[in-house]
Parts: structure tokens; sequence; C-alpha cells
């Protein structure tokens, strides 16, 4: 009985087929996987490794190198806010603050399965849009402090009244 | 493996600090260095793994180039001009100490590595600064058990890459991995697994830190109390060539090392390292035990023991007499031994002692083989050199049947190599005079044996062990023996002759 | 002399579904140059030659000549050999390679037929950061389009010249947009850079020889097989010919990707194309190559014209022309932070002095935000970065100790007077 | 008896009586000195330089390094972390440790067993400036006297809280720090300090 439903478990298949070494598919296969489980989990890496022969070591390193690969459960919104020098510049830090903030007052109610979650990110490569947020994987680009409330309403309506 | 090999016939010659070198064509600079004993500093390379090129050390500076280079990925080629010597390579070299630093715990006092460790050996070397780090240094976990023989301290860990590569190229278990990444990337197993394989310790040897510290010695002894000397391991018949550490003044040995030899190149296995505890006072046989006729079982002096072996010798007839004998003693030993038992006294009922259950054609592929005697090979061609058949086969039960009045017995040096000792002793209890020469102490809960004789171990006496395949391995810098009763088989016999030259 | 603006790359931008192969083919010379070379009217070493003669050179930043590096792979060599489109593009300030897969992906395509038929690879791959995730549809789309038209695959168009494209996504990770790194991360390994020699074109991916080029780069390559290195040469200047597309972002009217020739006045492309700074705001610094190249002073900036050459006088460097202005409202100990934590948090931890430099610059930031730092601890920055630069496998290393040593070059004072301040304050100022 | 040359003179003056006149004055002379002295003394016109130990103690200075003692951290442990550096150091080689895993993971190494072979030492201090973390002193306990049978091999427990030291003494280190970040140690004062608390504080 596999840990993968069937769709994934093919996709999984079909990535081990398609480079020239198994390994090339470690990463296309986690990001499969993540994108059906939110996150990678432990069953998921011992199942590559028993059944898929990917070497659980390998995908560990490689989940722990890439930013992109969670092996924690995730929230149902991971926002991922760009804080590189553009952004800063055009106001990172204040939106950032202020979705902190948010979560914050979420979490005092829900708990923690709270709606978001918030990674201060690196770089998102839309530094004409700065500052820039990724919600899951939808760009939001001009996330200033002052747009941050209505935005994140809008992917949870209820949870910010 | 090393990067000579990789070379052809053809030889390229360039100058390494103003000295001519020739090497093999597609020899690295560091490869023909360390060759020429010309030391050139590093940490992540090593000759028995392959280049990584990550802890960029080993600067060397080449003429004409703009940057300075690797020496462990520099490739010689005729007439570059290197140098390991310029102040501009020293400065960098006193930069690169500081970065390895600038993280490290700089816990040496607690640490089992201090006294052999590189971070404090280019300390001195190059370093001797005083450090521009004043900021808070990145905590990591600390003490973790990774492995049934090792402890993991990632805090002291200067990710070389070296057990990693261990692991990969050497024992292909790629159990190691280096997660994270930045100055957060530390090395470790996938969570709650352990390195489990018989090659664990030389990840302490590898590693230039005291990251990997060995269990079995962690804690026992500080390295620079410690003073070393060479021998072969007698824990199987590959007589890997290994250096055994000790300290003399309290009579006991602390932990063996591999020295680098064709036989077992830069490794050995854990099983091996382990032969050095029955050679500890708690573990040997430290003086003669003989049972008198009234039945009493006394200590008694080297001479004492001697002279009542000779005594008992005198009144069996020598088709009464017969030689039990494991593979555990040098050529020169059974030399003398059979020369006088059995050129000079005739005794010709001469059995072999070894462990039933051994499977000695086994091999692990690395080092570790299934014949655990160190000197099969030495003793079969003694036999043959006294005109016996030399084939190895256990004449252990054929002793038995042939009960003979006077047994005498060369038993097994690693008691741990011969799960059946204990019961193959009780059984030599029945027999009725049985001189036993061994170094095993358990040896003396068996009253039924009547004679007892102290043997020293393999560190504590000269000689040479025919491997396998027939190589030599040289007994040559003994330490004094852990206890001052303790023979050699050379010195007994000889003792022995000399009484009976007399009472004759 | 041709129109000062030309169109090489970003052909099919404005038009209505800029994107499709129907467009790009009907507005942009679409697969010209392919039919061209596949039929028989450019043999390979004349594409390498056309090629080394436009002056071409590689667009990703270090713009090394694009021509030359296909001689490298040994044609000796009958195995397998890979070509990899660096789509990475993870040079914060760097958005241009996305504003051609969003505008004129099969422009790309092309170029990679092209350069694959140059070096007899029969492999290719696109790689690009995960966070472009609606510019990988595009890519993948037009990837399909371009199968179904017959322009990848077996024997395409009939020369029987094979090319297998794929596309391949990253993770989010720097350092991936180094070729050897993105190498390895496409052998599904960490991202880690490979120590060199050996170099990618004889042995890069699964020790295979590999080219790898930038994005850009291999757009370029479709419109000099068509109108040839002479008309190439005519943009740009003599060390540096063709166009560019420049990312510009800060406080602009207009930021965004423009495609210009080399050597286009800096104080043009912000006036004409940029449309000024922000009211109010004016120039307190330039970044010109993204985040790794040390940044200019206004002084500097007077009379900048944007080439490698212009950009090497002032001891900086063009990069992949990402040029971020930094205002008069900005503080720069924190721009600082940013960029050091930012290479800090990149670092593969593979070299010493990268892993432990980065994080020890970062460190001595965090310090200097919060006042713990002591006033030495600035130009000790200079030091470390001194002794982190030209040490490493990559230049990731290099990347991080360039713009700290420019910043406690050139705004040394304002680095101490903010530390002097957060001590003051025993904390962040703001 | 050639070569032989008589250098002994004569006596100048064989007149006894002045010979005799010498002697006595010069014992005389003695005499009066120590009568003197007695006299002075026994009228208690000054004071004597002796006096009456043990029912009047006498003291040291702090620096005086007499019989060791093993410092504690702040939650009482014993501050040596067995690192066998006074072992080292020490010319007599009369400090015999057994280092052990300590169950707690703060502490990772600790002295199972510290003894002090005393008849051996030589008080050359050694170790008390070898010790990296303050666990080993040398403090102003001068009398060290017993009868055969005592112990003379200090143990672990003995250096630690015998009864002089009232309950133990906690060592001037500050526990977070395992070890400096420079080469300058910044308790380099502290650690030396004749203020560092020493038995005259109990």
């Amino acid at each position: 009985m596999s840990v993968f439903d069937g769709g994934l478990k093919a996709e999984i298949e079909g990535f081990l087929k398609r480079y020239e070494t198994k390994r090339s598919a470690i990463l296309p296969v986690l990001h499969a996987i993540q994108d059906v489980h939110g996150w990678i989990k432990p069953e998921h890496i011992e199942e590559l490794h028993t059944v898929y022969g990917l070497d659980r070591v390998h995908v560990k390193e490689v989940i722990t190198f890439y930013d992109i690969y969670k092996d924690k459960p995730v929230r149902r919104f991971q926002i991922r806010y760009c804080k590189n020098i553009t952004c800063h510049m055009l106001g990172a830090r204040p939106a950032i603050a202020r979705i902190r903030a948010h979560i914050a007052a979420l979490d005092a109610v829900q708990g923690e399965d709270g709606a978001f979650s918030l990674e201060e990110f690196p770089c998102l490569g839309k530094c004409d849009g700065a500052p820039v947020m990724l919600v899951n994987k939808e760009r939001v680009e001009h996330a200033t402090v002052d747009k941050i409330d209505q935005l994140l309403t809008k992917y949870a309506p209820t949870v910010l009244r | 493996m090393s990067e000579a090999s990789k070379g052809s016939q053809e030889t390229v010659t360039f100058t390494l600090n103003d000295r001519e070198i020739t090497v093999p064509k597609g020899t690295t600079v560091m490869a023909a260095a360390r060759q020429q004993d010309v030391y050139i500093p590093h940490f992540c390379w090593h000759p028995g793994l392959k280049i990584a090129g990550v802890c960029r050390f080993c600067l060397v500076k080449v003429d004409n180039r703009p940057k300075l280079e690797i020496a462990c990925n520099l490739t010689a080629t005729p007439g570059m001009k290197v140098s390991s010597v310029l102040p501009e390579v020293k400065e960098a070299h006193k930069w690169a100490l500081e970065f390895h630093l600038v993280n490290h715990p700089l816990d040496c006092p607690i640490c089992d590595q201090a006294g052999e460790c590189k971070l404090q050996d280019y300390y001195m070397e190059v370093g001797k600064y005083k450090s521009e780090m004043d900021r808070p240094k990145v905590l990591k976990p600390k003490a973790l058990e990774i492995g049934s023989e090792l402890v993991l301290d990632t805090e002291r860990c200067i990710l070389c890459d070296r057990c990693v590569r261990f692991e990969e190229e050497v024992t292909k278990t790629g159990a190691l991995g280096i997660f994270n990444r930045g100055d957060r990337a530390v090395i470790g197993t996938y969570p709650d697994k352990k390195i489990e394989h018989n090659y664990q310790d030389n990840l302490v040897d590898i590693c230039p830190v005291g990251a990997f510290t060995s269990r079995d010695f962690r804690f026992k002894q500080r390295v620079w109390f410690l003073k070393e000397k060479p021998a072969v391991c007698p824990g199987c018949s590959t007589g890997c060539h290994v250096d055994v550490h000790a300290k003399p003044q309290v009579r006991t040995y602390f932990r063996l090392k591999p020295r680098e030899s064709e036989v077992n190149g830069f490794w050995m296995c854990d099983k091996g390292r382990k032969t050095y505890k029955h050679m500890n006072q708690e573990q040997r046989l430290r003086f003669p035990l003989l049972t008198e006729a009234s039945g009493v079982r006394r200590r008694s002096t080297v001479d004492e023991a001697l002279a009542a072996l000779a005594a008992t010798m005198l009144k069996a007839d020598k088709s009464e007499v017969a030689l039990l004998v494991s593979a555990a003693y040098t050529c020169e030993e059974y030399a003398a031994f059979f020369e006088f038992f059995v050129r000079s006294l005739g005794v010709t009922n001469v059995y072999q002692w070894r462990e039933p259950t051994e499977d000695r054609e086994a091999f692990d592929g690395l080092l570790y083989r299934g014949d655990h005697n160190p000197n099969t090979r030495g003793l079969s061609e003694a036999l043959k050199a006294v005109g016996l058949p030399g084939e190895v086969k256990d004449g252990f039960e054929a002793l038995l049947r042939q009960a003979p009045k006077l047994v005498i017995a060369l038993g097994p040096e690693l008691a741990f190599q011969f799960p059946s000792l204990p019961a193959q002793l009780s059984r030599l209890e029945q027999l009725p005079f049985v001189s036993l020469w061994t170094i095993d102490g358990a040896a003396v809960s068996h009253v039924g044996l009547k004679h007892l004789l102290p043997m020293k171990g393999y560190a504590e006496k000269r000689g040479r062990f025919l491997n396998f395949a027939g190589k030599v391995g040289e007994l040559a810098d003994p330490f004094p023996a852990g206890s001052e009763d303790a023979r050699d088989v050379v010195e007994v016999v000889a003792a022995l002759s000399e009484i009976l030259a007399h009472s004759l | 002399m041709a129109q000062d603006k030309p169109r090489i790359i970003l052909r099919t931008a404005g038009l209505a579904n800029p994107r499709a192969l129907k467009t790009y083919i009907e507005h942009a010379e679409g697969y010209t140059a392919i039919k061209k070379v596949l039929g028989g009217a450019m043999t390979r070493e004349q594409l390498i030659e056309e090629v080394k003669a436009s002056g071409l050179r590689g667009r990703g930043g270090a713009g090394f000549p694009t021509g030359l590096k296909w001689t490298f792979v040994p044609q000796s060599d009958t195995g397998p050999k890979y070509l990899i489109c660096n789509n990475d593009e993870s040079e914060p300030g760097t958005f241009k390679d996305r504003e051609i897969c969003t505008v004129n992906p099969h422009q790309v395509i092309e170029g990679m037929v092209l350069a694959a038929f140059a070096i007899r690879a029969s492999k290719g791959y696109i790689y690009t950061r995960w966070e472009f995730q609606a510019e990988i549809g595009y890519l993948v789309e037009a990837i399909k389009e371009a199968y179904a038209a017959g322009f990848l695959g077996k024997n395409i168009l009939g020369s029987g010249f094979d090319f297998d494209l794929d596309h391949y996504t990253g993770a989010g990770a720097y350092i991936c947009g180094e070729e050897t790194g993105l190498i390895s991360s496409l052998e599904g390994k960490k991202g880690q850079p490979k120590v060199k020699p050996p170099f990618p074109a004889v042995s890069g991916y699964l020790g295979r020889p590999t080219i790898v080029n930038n994005t850009e780069t291999l757009a370029n390559v479709p419109w000099i097989v068509n109108h040839g290195a002479k008309e190439f040469r005519q943009y740009g200047t003599e060390k540096s010919p063709g166009s560019k597309l420049f990312s510009i972002s800060g406080a602009l009217v207009r930021p965004g990707v423009y495609e210009v020739p080399l050597g286009y006045p800096f104080e043009r492309l912000i006036q004409e194309e940029c449309g000024g700074y922000l009211p109010g705001r004016s120039l307190q610094a330039l970044i010109p190559g993204g985040a790794s190249a040390p940044l200019l002073t206004p002084e500097e900036v007077q009379g900048l014209t944007l080439d490698y050459e212009a950009m090497a006088a002032r001891n900086t460097m063009l990069g992949s022309g990402a040029i971020m202005i930094i205002d008069d409202r900005q503080v720069l100990a924190e721009l600082l932070k940013v960029t050091i934590e930012f290479f800090a948090h990149e670092s593969c931890g593979q070299c010493t002095p990268c892993r432990e430099g980065t994080g020890w610059l970062n460190n001595i930031m965090d310090g200097v935000l919060d006042g713990t730092a002591k006033p030495g601890n600035v130009e000790l920055m200079r030091t470390v970065a001194k002794h982190m630069g030209g040490k490493t496998i990559c230049a990731l290393s290099d990347a991080c100790a360039m713009p700290v040593t420019s910043y406690v070059q050139k705004f040394s004072g304002s680095l101490q007077a903010y530390l002097a301040q957060a001590t003051a304050a025993g904390g962040h100022v703001k | 008896m050639a070569g032989v040359v008589k250098v002994a003179l004569p006596p100048r003056d064989t007149n006894m009586f002045q010979m005799a006149y010498g002697y006595t004055s010069t014992i005389l002379t003695g005499m009066m000195k120590t009568f003197g002295i007695f006299w002075v003394q026994i009228t208690g016109k000054e004071k004597s330089a002796t006096y009456e130990w043990p029912e009047q103690p006498a003291t040291y200075s702090d620096r005086f390094k007499g019989k060791h003692f093993l410092t504690r951290r702040d939650d009482g442990q014993v501050r040596c972390t067995a690192c066998f550096l006074c072992a080292t150091a020490c010319p007599a080689e009369c400090i015999h440790i057994v280092a052990g895993q300590h169950p707690t993971n703060e502490i990772e190494k600790f002295p199972v067993r510290f003894e002090i072979d005393i008849l051996r030492c030589v008080f050359c201090g050694f170790c008390e400036e070898a010790c990296p973390v303050d666990a080993i002193r040398l403090g102003p306990e001068y009398a060290m006297s017993g009868l055969a049978g005592d112990k003379w091999i200090y143990t672990k427990d003995y250096l630690a809280d015998r009864g002089e030291l009232h309950g133990g003494i906690t060592s001037v280190k500050v526990e977070n720090e395992k070890h400096f970040t420079t080469d300058h140690n910044p308790h380099g004062d502290a650690l030396i300090a004749t203020d560092a608390p020493h038995m005259r504080h109990h």
C-alpha cells in the first residue's frame, strides 16, 4: 500500500523514467509530492527510499538545502515575502511587520492551525513590482503595508474579522 | 585511489618551493608534495579519498597566475613553479585557519582530539594570532550518539566532507550527509538512523578535528600521555599494520590506529581496534598457576612452573604427549616450538586449535576476513618445515579422542574471536594434564587445567606474521610485557630445553 | 546607422498574445534561423564563427564570449552532450529573463536548437527558478508548441538533427545560477558548485560535455543567424556589441525591463525609459549589476554608459544588467545588512571562507544594527571580505565580498554614524 | 726534601697572658650580648618575635600556595572538566584523574575521580596556572600535618567540600562561557584577582 495516491504515484514514476538518472528526478518528485501534500512527510521519504530507490540521505540533503521544500506541516496560505534590496527599499519591512501582527492575532484565536504562515524570502525576481510576495504560488505585486489587510482578507475573508 | 596511480608512465617535472620534482603525469601538486615530504597544510584532502577541494586551506602560489590555487586539485604541468611558503600564501593559510575557527567552540580541554588536532597544529604552525572574531558563535548539537562506536560533535565539525566521502567511497554505506546550507550546515545521518558497519573508527581517524570521537577511547586518556609503537593486528588473517597506543608506565593499552601500508591502505576495522583489551591487567593471565599432586592449585613463579612442566614431560613417553597449537603465534615461536618438541623430542601428535564455527573463506570485501587468526599461513609452513602435514584443519576433536597423558597447548590470543573457547577449555579439563600457554585470563576459572603459563601479547614480542596472502607483518618494536611473568614461546622453550638438558 | 533602440530579443513585445508560436513566426522571423542552418546554409563551424564574429558575450553576468565557450566542447567526443539554458536568474535585481519567458519564449527555444546544433548536443534543459511559476507555464507551453510544430524532437525539419528539450524547475537556491551548481541541481543533488577543473564543457552534467548559456544569450542567437554578425555589431560598442536587457528597479516612475544597445547612457535610460525618479527622490547610490556588484556614488555615475568597459573602468561590473537605484531615503547600513544576509543565507556551505565569512559578516552587521558591534568592526568587515575574495570554488564568496568592500570603502562614514547612533539608542534605530 | 719550602713562622709572641686575654675578651662580649637581650625580654621592655602557635593562629596571604581545593559551579557541581591539564603540568605527577561522560549534556566531561597524592605534591601551583576553568586552586591552608594511617591521598569530595571550605567555593568563571571567543581572556584579571572568593570570605 503506497503512501502516494494513484495520480501522484503515476507522476512520480513518470519522473523517475523521464531523466537520465533516477537521482535527477529527486527535485521534480519532491515538487510533485509537495504540491499534493503541502509538505514532505517522513513516510514519503521512506517510500522513496524503499520503493523507488532514492537514497533517503540524498533526499533529506536536498530537502534541507533548498528553500522551497518543507519537512514540517504547513498552513493553508504560505506567504513568501521578498525582503531583498529593492523590496526592502520600497517598504518590505513594515509590510512584513503588518503580516506578522495579523498572524500573531490569528494564532491567538485559532492556535497553530491558523490560515497564514510567513516566510521572509531571499528573492522573488520581480523587483519591478516591488515589494512582492508569493501567496502559495500566486504572485502579489506592490504588496505595500497599506494593501496588506485587504490582500489577506481576499485569501481568508473570515479569519480577519 | 591515490592520484599517483592515475598517472601513466610518462612523467612531469615541476618546481615546488624551488625544488625540482618529477612525478607521474596527472599527479596533483598535493600528492607530489606528499611523496616528497613537502607539507602543504590541508583539511579536506585525504590520499585515500576523492578530491573535494572545499576547505580551501592548501592554497599555493603558481607563477604567472593571478589567484592562489588549491594544491589538491592542481595537476602538475611541466615547468610549473609552485610555492607554498611565500608570505602571501602564509597569509592566506592564516586566514583560512581563522575562517575555520570562526564558529569552532574551542572546547579543547574536553575534546579527545586535543593533542592530535589539525586545528591546533595549524594554529601553532601558521596561526599564533589574536582572533578577530568577537561575536557570538553559531551553536550546533554536541555529543550525538551517531553510531555504536562513534560520538559526533557538530559544533567542532569544520565540514571538510571527509567522513561523507569515506561513507560513499570506502564503505559504500552512504549513511552520512551534510544538511542545511551556509553556516547552518551540519554533518549527520538520516534522523534516527545510525552508522552501522565494521569500519566506524576510521571516521575518527580521518576527522581532522574532534567532531568524531571514538566511544571506546572517549575520555579514557589524553593522547599526549600515550606512546605508540608499530605492530600487526592479530584480529584476522589480513594482518593490518597498526600502531598500538599505550601508557607503558601504567602498563595499560588504550587504542589501535591503522598504519598506512599496502596491506590495509589507510584503514582498519573496528573488531581489530579491540585487540588491545586482552593485554591489559584486568583481562590477562598475569602469573603461572599450577596444581600440585595434592590437587591444590596455587600461584607459582615462572621457574617453578617450568620445572613442574619439565618433570611431567620426563615422566611421559613422547607417544603420550600431544601438542595443541592455535594460529596466533609468530613464525619464530612456531619454529622454536616445533624444533624443540617435534625435532628433538620426537613428539608427533600435533593438532591445530581452531574456532569450529569460523568460516575461513569469508571476506567483507574491504579488510576483515573469516579466518580470525593472524598467522594461519605461518603455522602451516612451520608444520611443513618439520615434516608434518601443513593443511589447516581443526584438530581439537581428534585430540580429545586420542586423550594423551600430557597436552601442551598454545592457546588462542583473542578470546573474543573464539566463541567456543570456554566450552573447549572445559573439555580440556577432562584430560589428565594440560599445560595451557595463554594470555587469556579467563582460563583461570577452569580449575581442571593443571598448568597455566602466562604468555606475552602480540605487542610485547618480536616476530613475524604471514597474512592470508603470505605477506610478512613485522612485530619489531615491542612494549614491555604487561606482567613480569609473561613470556613468549621462544623464551619458554629455551628455558625448558635448559632444564631438560640438565636433568637428562 | 541603424535605429538606436533595436528589437533583438523582446521582438514580440507589445503584440497581442506575444508568447504564441504563431505571433513569433509571423512577426519575429520565427524559426527561420533554424530553417536556414538546418537547411544546410550554414555548417556548425560557420555558425560558431558567426557567433564569435558577432562578439556576443554571455548575458548571465560574467560576460564571457559565447562563441568561444562553444568551441571548448571536445568535438572528438561522440557520446551524449548537453545544452542547458540557465534561466535561474537569481541575482537580486535581475528579472530580464523572466521578461523574455513572458514575452518571447520561442526565441530562446530556437536559440537553443541552434546552440545545440553548434555543439552537437542531443538533449537540452531549461532550468528555471521555482519562483517563476507563471513563466514556467509559458515555457512548458512553448516547448509543447515547438514539438508539435516539429522544431524540436527527432530529425528536426528533416535535417536528421535530433534535439530533445525538457524543462527543469529549481527549488529556491541562488547558487543554482552558477553553472556547475545548476548542473549539480539538475543531477538531483544539492546545488553545490563543482570544483574546477574539469570544466563543464568537458565534464558537466553526469560527467558529459555540457554548455550552460543564459536565457538572454541564447535568445540573441537566432537574430544573429538571420541578420549576420555585421549588423549585430552595429549596435552596442566595439567591445560589447549588441543590445542588452536591463532590469531597472528602485524609486522610479517606470521601473522594468528595457532593451537598449550596450553603451546606452545611464541618465537617458532613467529619464526616457523609466520616466525619472519618483517625485522628491534623488540618487544616493547605484547598484549597476545586481546585488553582487560594487555600488557607485552619484559622482561616479556622472557620464556612465551601460557597457562592460565603462563599468570595469569604475571597478564595478555590468553583471546581468540589474540596475538598482538607491534613493536618498534609504539607510545604507540596512541595505548592506539585507545584501549580506542574502548571501549568508544563500552560501551553499561548501567552501570554508564563504560559509564562515558570509556568516561572520552577517553576524557583524547584526551587531551594527543593534549597536553591539565595536567601531573597529566596520573596518574589520573589509578585511574579512578581502580574504574571502578569490579563494573559493565559485564566485558567491566574491559576490558577497565586493559589495561589502565598496560599502565600507565609499560609505564608511554613514555606516560608522549608524553604528554610533544604534549603540547610543541601545538597539535598532528605527 | 728538595723543592719543599718551609713557610710556617714561629709565633710572634708567646706571651700566654696576652693570648688568653684575647679569648676571654671575646667570650665576655658574647655573654654580655646574650644577657642583654635576655634582660630586655624578661623585663618586658621589648616583645619576643616568637609566639605560641597553635594557641595563637598564624595567617598567611591569600596567595600563599597551600592545601588544594576544587571550586564549584553555580549549581554546586564540581567545576573541573577533567581536561588533565593540571595532571600534565604537575612536575611531581601527583594528580590522578578519571574522566567520565556526565549524565546531563550541558556538562560533557567531568572527573569521576580526582585525587592528589599530597605527599608527592611540591606545592608549585602549576596546576592552578594550567587550569583553563579556574577549577583548582591552592588555598592558604598550611597546616597539613597528620598521623601515620591518615589519608594522604586527597579525594575529589575532600578537595571540593572539606569542612574548612564551609560548603564549597564557587568558581569566579561565568557558567555559560565554556570558552573565550578571543585569545584575550575577559576574566583574565578576575581569575587571579585577590578578591576572588577565597576562604577568608567564609
